[in-house]
């Protein structure tokens, strides 16, 4: 069936709330206005406004609500508009979420589910471009989920729900309005696994979320030059699934990371660690990394773009890579 | 340990019962001091002496189901609300029968039989919990009250705000306990607030607020009482201000440099414990006899107490990674 | 292009001057929506169409040393503090001969020279900054006022409360103007706040705070000339809540699903511009011949202003770097 | 000149409130409690409650405020009685602090200081044991000072109020009551580049912070073996001073890196990314790492101890790196 990434998750979240009466949406104008990128359109006329609760400006105060609510038996889906804005809850994240089920010696889990918006390209500038997952993936206790495709942005909610402990799902702006089939019984997807989403033998572009569709066009391009390069799609930032990783190096012996995270600590580097740690003699070249410039975003389309993982420095790199002797 | 709701507040009964709560804390507070200086508890411990008849004042006026979430002082709302003190300590002893199996410790209680949701060491951290509890009794239909203990420290933060607004917004059945005790560390109110009179602030929330005064229990078991039947009633959040002091430190580590032996000696005066004995004793309702007993069974029960954290012992090493991640997935 | 503080309020030139500075705003914005459907500006684009009386009554009483923080619907504020329209323009256009090099965009216009903060997108964001201005002052025993503006959206925040009350402790010299157009995106304010009177929570701080008719200019400046007298005098922080409301949809964006047509209809029955005009035009202030080449004047301005930005250029993106750290780096 | 850690910070906050006026100490209980780690104390008495400012608990509002009064011509010190209630502030310090310099075109730099105290190791649990500042290195804009030694808890302030852009300064808790000897007229020190602690053949240990005693112990343990460890104080870790990491590289061919944050997307990950990126064929071994477990901080002494990085988990992970053969 066709479908939107955007119709996608409106249906996984719309499945969620017809499946269990525990379930309920909540965030800023997620209801009369239909969220802020009409994911969530339609869905007040259809189950109301305490399952399509609409919040004040308080992202502190509704994400604890909602851990507290999760707590307190249900099974929430909290909407922080953008990433950007979660920095205002990040102590209810880290503090409460991820860390009561540990403080609390394994009594008290927090089946909570927030999903937010990621990623820059969109001329939105410094305050509205933040690419934070792969740092959110630094804490213990949460899971990350970063759906690329139309199956993950259909699946992987209602098994983030029957997860008995936090998920973050971070939904790359730039991914909304991809279109494409999906099968007609889509449903919840495996969210511990990466995936290979092009299988090649020269090279591994490991890479996720809102970069995938650069990575595979540009793997398109390497093909053509003679090169022929794995794409893996992590899909969980946390935990990463190590073993998938060392897989694809022990293939192609060499790896480049994409990811639109700031270059220094983000999950590229953590990524080029493991594989280090695991696969030192396995790498025929160092590991490159292709990720956002360090800045602020910029609001110049010029210079945004320029501070962007593109598919020419993807492209490069992957060359860069190939060209090396180990 | 919980009063049942229809206890008539003036019977001997009752009177007593709250007297002995009071006490089990208060003997429990320090029993915890001392196991510090002996260096069996560590980290941070901030005790509740002097503050006891605020919880034991709001908890006589809750059912078991009922939520508590507290802050980092909670040793007293834990115990109340029915943790066993040997757990309690257990806990702040670092081992598997601790009540958290050691993961916590003084300011991370947490009891999932009593519904007892921490013990929260971010002042108002625990703030934004307990309307979320709220909220997941108001969706489900249950006449539930959850309580949220801070102190009036907390009430500067932003989280204090919005938790007051959504709570109010959606007329959630949610208690707010604001222990005043005038200080938050070494800060005073005045020295924090621009508004000093904290039901005032509540109030500016469209929250039904009153100022109680924290030393009397049958004070605030009324006031409580009060506020609570008419959460549980569906009259959306009450907040109580609990005029309190406490009587130590902020914690061990606090040299008191903001206030005057004086005050604090002024303040003991109205010990809740003396208060509501000297009470009772004039209305003839406790005798010289039951006082003792009443000591005695305190005495007992935290030796008992000592004696069960003495005996624990610590969680093998191999067990260090569990409960970041919950054990049994759902189906 | 700031109203010196002396100037009468009610003579024609002055009438006059707030007529064209409500205007010079209006023309600004229809142009940014123009170019925006252009894609000659990109981004997020929120425009105040229909709330010009706020920013032109309250900038009407600020010296060019008064400070001003606002929101990302900052146009007609950076404006009206005297950054140039060709300079805020180029900055949409992502051009170097922009007010921030192209760097900020629509919701980022900052301006040194006239003290003009920003330009923030983050919904509160701007409170705290504008208090640590406002101290900066008072510490440099400076008799300078920090105005910051905001919508009424942004008085949930935990931001706003922590400001207002550190504003209010510290008796700090900064004037709150909150924007309330009655909607934050979709949620009318009755859906996001229990205390709807946003002077009484503002009160609730012990701050002076009082309701203004925000479309009418000479009302908000008669408000703003009082407060900001008062805080420039030493009286410490104070709130004027604007009633107002945006004619158009919340960003480029907006499908506007949240309010019938007839209640925005109703309210631009009230435009602030027509207000004044009939005004000005009823007390023989304003004639026929002045009203027409006053639009001409401001057709003009923002036609040069259209013209520098069309003939601007992008910074090279080897600079795309610059601007992290600084470049002089103090002895 | 006998001093301490807490004592050298008191002095450095003397000097500067006695150099420039327009500095000012502000944050929780900084005057009349005299600070939490009682750093402060006496500076009160000596400046006055103008300049050593006692905040309500409002950690977004005063780092705000700050930051505000930096760009109002002031030096304040922001003091953050410790990095887990920062989480409070992020919004502050990543969307305002670190962002508008550049948001501004290069108009406005922001001035400022946050000091907070750091990391693990006193049994307070999982909400007052977090080790962020690798985590916050992540932050374009932002300069991230760790002083592990007495020179630098004396000399780095100075330097750091002189930086025209918002700086961090991280101080471990453990390290307060460290005493020594320091010159009599200690003063300002660089703070761009990382130090050599101990010289070294055979093994980079490349730490920072509160680790760094930790690792010296472990060389000197190595030392005892034959194993001659060369000691990197990273100092700064953002920006990162990587032409040291890899000179030091270059030296022993083999690193261990080590520091108290959660070993998923910790600076530890950034500096192997580093390393293998840049010195890949000069290495002789993987470099290793040496991080906290992933678990949020268990109360209980022995567990806590277990999930810290340790001489004996340094020990290891350095014979390792000599015993491999690359
Ligand atoms: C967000 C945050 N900031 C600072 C602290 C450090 N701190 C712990 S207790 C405390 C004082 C709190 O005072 P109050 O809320 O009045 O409670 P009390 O200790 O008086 O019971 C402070 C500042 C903290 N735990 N959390
Ligand atoms: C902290 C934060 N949360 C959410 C947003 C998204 N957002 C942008 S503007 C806006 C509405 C703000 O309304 P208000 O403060 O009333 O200002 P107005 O747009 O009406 O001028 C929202 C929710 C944001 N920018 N910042
Ligand atoms: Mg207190
Ligand atoms: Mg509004």
């Amino acid at each position: 069936m066709k479908t939107t990434y955007r119709e996608a998750m409106r249906d996984a979240i719309r499945e969620a709330l017809t499946r269990d009466d525990r379930v309920f949406l909540m965030g800023e104008d997620v209801g009369l206005y239909g969220g802020s990128f009409a994911v969530s359109l339609g869905l007040l006329e259809e189950f109301g406004p305490e399952r399509i609760r609409d919040t004040p400006l308080s992202e502190s105060g509704f994400v604890g609500a909602g851990i507290g609510a999760a707590l307190g038996g249900m099974r929430p889906i909290v909407e922080i508009m953008t990433v950007n804005f979660s920095l205002l809850a990040l102590d209810q994240i880290m503090n409460n979420a991820a860390s009561i089920l540990h403080m609390s010696g394994g009594q008290f889990n927090v089946p909570l589910v927030i999903r937010m918006t990621t990623g820059a390209g969109r001329q939105l500038a410094a305050q509205h471009s933040h690419s934070l997952e792969g740092w959110y993936a630094h804490i213990p206790g949460l899971r990350i989920l970063t759906p690329a495709t139309l199956a993950d942005a259909r699946g992987m909610l209602w098994t983030a729900l029957e997860d008995p402990d936090p998920v973050l799902i971070f939904e790359h702006g730039s991914l909304y309005n991809v279109a494409g089939e999906i099968a007609d019984d889509a449903g919840a997807v495996d969210i511990t696994s990466a995936a290979i989403r092009r299988p090649g033998n020269a090279v591994s572009l490991i890479t996720y979320g809102g970069s995938l569709p650069t990575v595979l066009e540009a793997a398109e391009q390497l093909a053509g030059e003679g090169i022929d390069a794995e794409v893996l799609d992590l899909r969980t930032l946390r935990p990463l699934d190590t073993p998938a990783i060392l897989a694809t190096v022990a293939k192609t012996h060499r790896a480049v990371v994409v990811d639109e995270g700031w270059r220094s600590g983000s999950i590229s580097a953590e990524v080029s660690a493991r594989i280090t740690e695991s696969s030192f003699y396995d790498l025929d070249a160092p590991v490159g990394r292709v990720c956002s410039a360090e800045v602020p975003l910029p609001y110049a389309k010029h210079l945004e773009l320029a501070a962007l993982p593109s598919v020419v420095r993807v492209v490069e790199a992957a060359r860069e890579a190939v060209g090396s002797h180990g | 340990m919980n009063t049942p709701r229809a206890a008539t507040p003036s019977g001997a009964a009752h009177g007593q019962h709250l007297l002995t709560q009071m006490l089990r804390v208060r003997r429990l507070e320090e029993k915890c001091v001392e196991l510090y200086s002996a260096a069996k508890i560590r980290g941070f411990l901030h005790v509740y002496i002097g503050e006891e008849a605020v919880a034991a004042g709001i908890m006589a006026t809750l059912d078991p189901e009922d939520a508590v979430v507290a802050t980092y002082r909670e040793h007293g709302h834990a115990l109340l609300k029915g943790v066993s003190a040997g757990s309690i300590l257990a806990e702040m002893y670092g081992f598997q029968q601790g009540c958290c199996r050691g993961r916590g410790g003084s300011m991370h209680l947490f009891d999932a039989a009593t519904r007892f949701y921490g013990g929260n060491a971010i002042v108002a951290g625990g703030l934004p919990l307990a309307i979320g509890l709220a909220l997941a009794d108001k969706m489900a239909g249950r006449s539930r009250v959850t309580v949220c203990f801070f102190g009036e420290g907390a009430a500067a933060e932003g989280e204090f705000h919005e938790s007051l607004n959504l709570a109010a917004l959606w007329q959630l059945p949610v208690l707010f306990c604001c222990e005043n005790n005038l200080y938050a560390m070494g800060t005073a109110l005045s020295r924090s607030e621009s508004q000093t009179d904290l039901a005032v602030k509540a109030a500016a929330y469209e929250i039904p607020a009153w100022p109680v005064d924290g030393m009397d229990v049958l004070a605030v078991e009324e006031a409580a009482r009060r506020a609570v039947d008419a959460v549980r009633g569906g009259g959306g959040p009450h907040f109580l201000e609990l005029r309190t002091y406490r009587f130590r430190a902020h914690s061990m580590y606090d040299p008191e440099r903001y206030r005057d032996k004086a005050e604090v000696a002024r303040w003991i005066e109205r010990d809740p414990i003396d208060l509501l004995r000297a009470t009772l004793e004039g209305a003839g309702r406790l005798s010289e006899a039951e006082w003792a007993k009443m000591q005695r069974d305190v005495d007992a029960e935290v030796s008992a107490a000592v004696e069960f954290a003495e005996a624990g012992s610590v969680e093998p090493v191999d067990e260090l990674l569990r409960f970041v991640y919950s054990e049994i997935r759902s189906p």
